[in-house]
């Protein structure tokens, strides 16, 4: 009844392991460089913004930990294979059924671990829910199939497909959607706010230095969703001072490029 | 509608339950989730509507509007099938009791009693119509008549498994050692009713 | 013709005995009787009698919704447990049942808290 | 069971039924399927068309890897890739994962419980053929055209705005289908709760029963939440309803509260199967017995509850507000422990074993070397505000391709290596099912590893192109070079297939040294499966019956004298005939048939010239009440 080693299975456990393992630490180098590739535009990565920053810490606090576990269990899998592999004439092992104690620990231990975890999930939640004392700057966020509409309340001006702020000044957006949902996204910046027909949502943000930021409406929302990018250009507060005089003006050369999606192109 | 049970092959079930009870019992734990459903998006919308008519009398920008709802009217219609729960349940205890003309009978008054529910739901039905509520003029009227018209559906669903037992029962194969067949259709009677009950009550009398 | 006969002969039975004895002896589970079907129905029409009442009574405006809430649950706990016999049957049936209707409640509930619609 | 009146109607239609399932049962060839009430074939079947649709499924995700290769590439249009991806999500995960699930219930859940046949073999034809005409009707738009758009999510109001009868197609058809998964469901509960051999209390189940009972359970309470919002969904579309019409009063977010609180159970009723096959397979093959039985089983529970209380971490970015997110993190986050329970208990099973290295154990290991990966990155989005960043990027195709692919379609693989000799009295190469598994494996990691550095570099989900310069390049590459290794491991299967249909070694009943009661009957097992219904004494009756403990405490084989279970199967061949088995029908295939019927006359009658399809709903609800009926009134058996 036990089965006779077919010959082309006789390639042993170690041989296929150190096959695979090119394979998995090719990968682990390529998931290492992303934290190189700062000059692309959207790498979570490479924030700008205190918002961006801590979701990235975050995202860095819980990734190592993680990758820990997994180069420990995937071991322990590999391991246990050779380990144990069946050998000729082996007799049958004894039947374990379990180990009531080893079992209540491995529950216990993953319950310790996540609610370690769910400490600095819930702070920052916090944090990322009060916007910062002091000065605040509101902008309405208005999706649409497939631009975006950027209105300064205060400033009482509308941009479309570019979001223009003053660098170290906290932002507060309001999005909303007028045909389906959306989602304002710039990943240098900050997470995701979606863009609800009938509901508003709320975020801040700010950006830490001047530069143009790529973001993409993040949420499905038809044929051309994929072409629903806008941009946000940080400048120091006296280039912005004289971009909004240039706006309230209707100075033509403000640059509010159009990138609404055109079906016959 | 019987299906081969180990207990008809003279074994009894692992739990010594009935197959086709434990079905039933488990598609109306399954029908909880849908009426629960439907009644959460009404309760959801409660309020919510911006065009008239309204359900209760409503106030808005100084305009008052009266309430569609007809209370005397849905108690009555309320009331017919309540009692129609009894009328089902005193056919299964006839039926059990081997009694099968009274059973006949308990089932004929169940299924008419069904019947007038549903025609009172029918001229209900006009009588909003008529008042401009549909299913497109608000979320009052998508919720409501998606909500009744759900409830009504498994009425009239229950009406014609009333009336295939009385057909069967005619050309006497309703008999008491079949009476589950008639316990299962109860169940299900009574399960639309008390649904009703929670509809009579969050949709109709809570304001 | 036999379906007539037979049910005339039911009928005769069923007037020889009385349906409380019958459904004993024939039957080992404790079922009630016609009359106690007959009295919850009662119980249920009057409740629904004062449901009606009380929506019409505006000195009690307030306690409506907690009062109706009451009053219905009573109503279907009745019919659930007399007319669908689950006070005398297997209790997995109402564990099957119940656990329904926690879970439907349960999630909606929660649900709706998220969309602000209840805190 | 007859009832006592004499018939003196000279035929009733009761007889004339009699007189055509009697006929039924001697029908051969393709007529026999059709009228098919055995769980066999019925599972077989199952597994066709769910592989039929995995190659569909397949193809689709070829299309949309070839249009990512590279920057700025035009192989099909924004608006074919919008409907590509919705059918490669709707196919793989209502038409691929939950049918190929169901195939596996339907063939071993009477085995391994020691039955003749399911509680209600028509009802399982009936599930079957309702199953084969919705996932037609869902596809039909292939050929009109009028294909669904709007993402296997149908997030409203873009699936209430999608032109054409696409999302009308996917609608009724999801709808469909699950008419098919409840019937499903309810059989499987009442099965296992009602038809155990006598000794098989709950707890000397198999886990795979148990995940089988747990998955039943999740989809007959959370189909009827989809049920009712794909209704609502209708009614916005056929009827203008307002639903989820913002300008009304709607609320697009209903949808979603509706669409996850099914779509969360229903992301372990995809996952608990494959649990179940490998709890199955790892001990077999380590010879020796599940790590702590109780854990596995409890944690199996424990998911399908915790399931119904996460469904919001689909929505982290919605706006639901901090409080509401952050306990939805935090009881996403305790659904991982039962999860993690359980990779330990496997781990612990293969500790300590002798395990011997045959291909449904490499596919079983793959299963929880993938889905290890895949729950790690399932934590990271539990981690709300990190999940604000990760939502809607290839970082959670990532996450759910490894659970999902690397999760259940590695389990289910390795429950048609580990299963197939027993339906088909032959086994599967070894050899060419370990090039399967080593080039599928390898395929899959640079597939969909890949992923998490594309969405880190912040490539949003279903986007039909990219430009240049954003970094995503090489990745995407990669990528699509893997997945042609993927279809190419499809290949070898496929041959390995059919190969060994044809010309495979002949396999005993017990090729594997089981441990569950389906190895103590031949393969394939004749259509009553055990001549007598086997009595349970232990957990792994199979294995008890085979092995005994000497007085050193050493475990040693029954002597082959001893085991007579085969042979008594051979002895009761002749006598099998005794054995009553339910009667083949069509009415379950004539019930399924109306609802496409149904389906159809919606969709079309209110198109300029639809007037034709109106006669279609009343004719439907009439060709569902002929099967019902039929049903009902026919005799059950013999």
């Amino acid at each position: 009844m036990f089965h006779i080693k077919n010959s082309r299975t006789r390639f042993g456990v170690m041989s296929q392991v150190a096959r695979r393992l090119p394979l998995f630490l090719l990968l682990f180098l390529l998931l290492l460089a992303v934290g190189c590739e700062t000059d692309n535009p959207q790498n979570t990565f490479a924030p700008s913004g205190d918002v961006a920053d801590k979701l990235r810490d975050l995202y860095l606090i819980v990734m190592w930990p993680l990758i820990g576990i997994m180069v420990v269990v995937e071991g322990l899998l590999v391991l246990s294979l050779i380990i144990f592999r069946q050998k000729r004439g082996q007799a049958v092992p004894r039947q374990t059924h379990g180990n009531t104690r080893l079992e209540v620990a491995w529950t216990i231990a993953p319950a310790l671990f996540l609610f370690v975890l769910a400490i600095p999930t819930i702070t920052t939640l916090r944090d990322l829910a009060t916007v910062p004392d002091g000065d605040v700057m509101e902008i309405e966020v208005t999706g649409r199939q497939f631009s975006w509409s950027f209105r300064y309340p205060n400033e009482e001006i509308t941009t479309t497909n570019q979001l223009t702020i003053p660098i170290n000044q906290t932002v507060n957006v309001t999005t909303t959607g007028v045909d389906v949902i959306h989602s304002f996204w710039v990943p240098k910046l900050a997470g995701k706010a979606d863009a609800v027909p009938g509901r508003s949502n709320a975020m801040w943000f700010n950006a830490t230095e001047p530069g143009t930021y790529s973001g993409q409406c993040a949420e499905f929302c038809g044929v051309g969703h994929w072409e629903m990018t806008f941009t946000v250009v940080a400048m120091t507060q006296s280039d912005f001072d004289n971009w909004l005089r240039d706006q309230q003006a209707g100075n033509p050369n403000s640059n509010t490029s159009d990138l609404t999606w055109h079906p016959e192109e | 509608m019987q299906h081969v049970t180990p207990a008809e092959h003279g074994m009894e079930t692992s739990t010594g339950l009935d197959n086709r009870k434990l079905l039933m019992w488990l598609f109306l734990a399954s029908e909880c989730l849908f009426f629960g459903s439907l009644v959460a998006t009404y309760l959801l919308y409660k309020g919510r509507s911006t065009t008239p008519p309204f359900p209760h009398d409503t106030t808005i920008a100084g305009v008052e509007y009266s309430g569609i709802y007809d209370i005397p009217f849905t108690s009555v219609s309320s009331f017919v099938l309540l009692m129609s729960s009894l009328t089902m349940v005193l056919a299964l205890a006839a039926l059990q009791r081997d009694n099968r003309r009274a059973a006949q009978v308990w089932i004929l008054a169940t299924a008419l009693l069904g019947i007038t529910f549903l025609a009172g739901q029918a001229f209900e039905f006009t009588e909003f119509y008529h008042e401009g509520l549909t299913v497109s003029s608000s979320v009052f009227g998508s919720t409501f008549f998606v909500l009744t018209g759900f409830h009504g559906t498994h009425v009239a669903v229950g009406v014609l498994i009333l009336l295939s037992l009385f057909v069967m029962g005619l050309r006497g194969r309703l008999t008491s050692e079949r009476s589950l067949n008639l316990e299962l259709a109860g169940l299900y009677w009574h399960f639309v009713d008390v649904v009703w009950i929670v509809i009579f009550t969050f949709v109709y009398l809570i304001q | 013709m036999l379906y007539e006969r037979r049910a005339r002969v039911d009928a005769q039975r069923d007037t020889n005995a009385p349906p409380e004895d019958t459904h004993l002896a024939m039957h080992g589970e404790s079922h009630p009787g016609y009359l106690e079907y007959v009295k919850i129905a009662v119980i249920l029409g009057a409740i629904t009698a004062v449901e009606v009442g009380v929506y019409y009574v505006e000195a009690i405006e307030d306690l409506l919704i907690p009062i109706l809430i009451a009053l219905s649950t009573v109503k279907f706990a009745l019919v659930a447990l007399w007319f669908m016999h689950l006070k005398f049957d297997n209790r997995i049936f109402s564990w099957l049942f119940v656990g329904g209707i926690m879970l439907a409640a349960s999630v909606f509930l929660v649900a709706w808290t998220t969309l602000d619609i209840l805190l | 069971m007859a009832s006592a009146i004499p018939e003196q109607r000279p035929v009733s239609i009761g007889e004339a039924l009699r007189g055509l399932r009697h006929e039924a049962a001697t029908y051969k060839g393709i007529l026999s399927w059709i009228a098919t009430v055995d769980h066999k074939r019925i599972g077989v079947m199952y597994g066709i068309t769910a592989f039929i649709f995995f190659l569909i499924g397949g193809l689709e995700a070829m299309v949309i890897r070839i249009q990512l290769a590279q920057p700025n590439q035009s192989v099909v249009d924004p608006q074919q890739y919008n409907q590509i991806f919705t059918m490669h999500g709707t196919t793989m995960i209502f038409l691929v994962v939950m049918p190929m699930s169901a195939a596996f219930f339907n063939l071993m859940v009477p085995l391994m419980i020691g039955a003749r046949d399911v509680a209600f073999p028509r009802l399982n034809a009936f599930s079957y053929w309702v199953f084969l005409l919705g996932a037609l009707f869902l596809n039909f738009g292939w050929i009109t055209g009028d294909i669904p758009d709007s993402g296997w999510f149908g997030y409203a109001p873009l699936s209430v705005q999608s032109l054409g009868h696409g999302m009308d197609f996917w609608m009724l058809g999801l709808q469909i289908l699950g008419i098919s998964s409840m019937a499903g469901g309810f059989n499987f509960i009442v099965t296992i709760l009602n038809m155990r051999a006598p000794g098989m209390s709950l707890f000397r189940m198999p886990v795979f029963i148990w995940m089988t009972l747990v998955t039943s359970f999740l989809i007959i309470l959370a189909m009827p939440v989809i049920t009712i919002a794909l209704f609502e969904l209708g009614f916005d579309r056929f009827f203008a309803a307002n639903f989820f019409n913002p300008e009304n009063g709607g609320d697009p977010l209903l949808w979603q509260h509706l669409f996850w609180l099914f779509g969360h159970p229903e992301v372990y009723i995809l996952i608990l199967p494959a649990m179940g096959i490998v709890s199955e397979i790892l001990p077999t093959f380590a010879r020796k017995p599940l790590f702590g039985y109780p854990f596995v089983v409890f944690s199996g529970i424990l998911i399908g509850f915790i399931g119904w209380g996460v469904w919001a971490h689909h929505m982290f970015t919605t706006g639901l507000g901090a409080p509401a997110n952050a306990a939805f993190g935090v009881s996403t986050m305790i659904i991982a422990v039962p999860t993690g329970v359980k990779i330990f208990n496997w781990l612990g099973t293969l500790w300590g074993g002798s395990i011997h290295l045959a291909t449904p154990l490499l596919f079983a290991v793959g299963m929880v070397a993938m889905f290890i990966i895949g729950g790690l990155s399932g934590v990271t989005h539990a981690v709300v505000p990190s999940d604000f960043q990760q939502q809607d990027t290839y970082y959670v195709v990532a996450h759910f391709h490894y659970v999902l692919f690397g999760g259940a379609i590695f389990g289910l693989f390795s429950g048609i290596y580990y299963w197939f000799s027993k339906f088909t009295g032959r086994m599967l190469s070894e050899g060419i099912g370990k090039v399967h598994f080593w080039l599928m494996l390898a395929g899959f990691n640079l597939t969909f590893f890949p992923h998490h550095m594309l969405g880190l570099l912040g490539m949003p989900r279903r986007i039909y192109s990219y430009p240049e310069g954003m970094g995503w390049d090489v990745y995407n590459m990669i990528s699509t070079v893997g997945a042609f290794v993927i279809a190419a491991s499809m290949l070898v299967f496929m041959f390995n297939f059919i190969r060994s249909i044809k010309r495979g070694r002949r396999a005993s009943a017990d090729p594997w040294d089981g441990r569950t009661l389906e190895w103590t009957i031949p393969s394939p097992p004749p259509p009553y499966n055990f001549a007598t219904i086997p009595v349970v004494h232990a957990r792994d009756e199979a294995w008890h019956r085979k092995y005994v403990e000497d007085d050193q405490g050493r475990i040693v084989r029954v002597p082959a004298g001893a085991e007579h279970d085969v042979e008594s199967h051979e002895a009761a061949g002749a006598e099998g005939h005794h054995i009553h088995m339910p009667l083949p029908s069509i009415f379950p295939l004539i019930a399924a048939i109306g609802l496409p019927m149904i389906a159809f006359g919606l969709t079309y009658y209110q198109d300029t010239h639809g007037e034709w399809a109106l006669p279609l709903i009343p004719a439907g609800v009439v060709v569902l009440l002929i099967g019902i009926f039929g049903w009902g009134l026919e005799p059950e058996a013999e």
